[in-house]
């Protein structure tokens, strides 16, 4: 199950909700908001989403890691709005028999939230700029394609 | 045959992250004579300046991403997906 | 940190106490005992431990892992005693800026756990029978090599 | 040389998981004349009846692994370390 929320994501109540006697491992990622990215120190994040997608997206890939996988569990949630530095903006959750499984899953679910699910951030540095990531198009202008 | 001759559509825009903010609004409603998602967001880019080329985005309709050639329908729901960032 | 405790890990304690405005992503490894192992039910797990030697392996390992990888933070705890189904054996938690490091960082260290700490793990069974993991014997005396 | 020639050794010997059952004991203090701990665990071996070979297990003295060859000396604690099975 893949859910977004604008609440704080509670790891405790994440965790307990995996616990299964089939389960012999258990691998969890977090995302934290961290202090600081490519040298520049961060004062806080927005996250922004596509609910409806990003849930549709989510579950999808919730579902192909249970179809590559031998798992017993698997919970993704992600935080949307603004976050402070230590907040975790992601949360997987996995359960299989055996740690090769649950590692390889928790894995792939993270890469592929990364790169699929319709979640956008920006960052708000502590010099009073921000900046969406991902986003920047400054490099194409420069080679000549303004904005028309 | 132009998409003009063929007469406008009513579609609902959503617009997230640098483009939202491109644009100042996160959703509006459009009449357009664009005949395909490829065709309405150059239109758009146009108007508003918006600094993604489509290369870079890809597009949803009534919350499934679609090919950027699909042609649009009377009351589509569309939302220009920019590079995504979650995590 | 490595540590060997007999009372029940407590994973919301460890896990909240590698929190670290440095870190950007945060791994962690449980082993549950699970109801069953290689097709026989399993009723509990009985650990035991060289104590003295299973604090300095494990320690070893981690500054192992902390030296192969750069991490924020690493702790490991393994539980002794006798284990009911579902309980945690293991916890490691390991973070760093990004999931890359820490991802291979926890699989690292709980790998090198289960291979070189001397802890050893007898399975009790619904049939009433138990067994010491690895410490099987039977192949070696059918070839003729039985206790003098 | 034999070690008897050079006299006994008292070493206090640990045993864990499937040793400690079949010895029964967890621990012990024993005077040995045998030279190193390799020749000490084939000397309990054939007291006691221990299935698993030398070749399975690694020897610590004093809470240090150390090779099966070492010498021992009077006052080492010897634990013979069963193939492991934590996690």
């Amino acid at each position: 199950m893949f859910k977004l929320t604008h609440d704080p994501l509670d790891s405790v109540a994440l965790r307990r909700a995996l616990a299964d006697p089939d389960a012999g491992a258990c691998v969890t990622f977090e995302g934290w908001v961290r202090n600081s990215n490519e040298g520049r120190k961060v004062l806080r994040l927005q996250y922004e989403a596509h609910g409806a997608l990003a849930e549709l997206e989510g579950n999808r890939i919730l579902a192909e890691a249970r179809s590559r996988f031998p798992l017993t569990g698997a919970v993704a949630v992600h935080r949307a709005g603004t976050l402070g530095i230590g907040e975790a903006a992601v949360w997987v959750g996995v359960t299989g028999e055996h740690r090769d499984e649950a590692f390889s899953a928790a894995r792939f679910i993270i890469d592929e939230i990364k790169a699929r699910v319709p979640i956008w951030k920006k960052e708000h540095y502590a010099d009073g700029s921000s900046e969406w990531l991902n986003c920047a198009t400054r490099g194409e202008h420069a080679k000549g394609e303004p904005p028309a | 045959m132009s998409a003009g001759a063929r007469g406008s559509r009513s579609v609902k825009l959503q617009y997230f992250a640098v483009l939202r903010e491109q644009r100042g609004v996160a959703e509006e409603t459009l009449e357009t004579t664009a005949r395909t998602s490829s065709d309405l967001y150059e239109e758009l880019r146009a108007r508003h300046g918006f600094t993604l080329p489509a290369a870079r985005l890809r597009v949803a309709i009534n919350d499934s991403f679609v090919p950027w050639d699909r042609e649009l329908a009377d009351g589509d729901r569309v939302a220009f997906i920019p590079p995504v960032a979650g995590g």
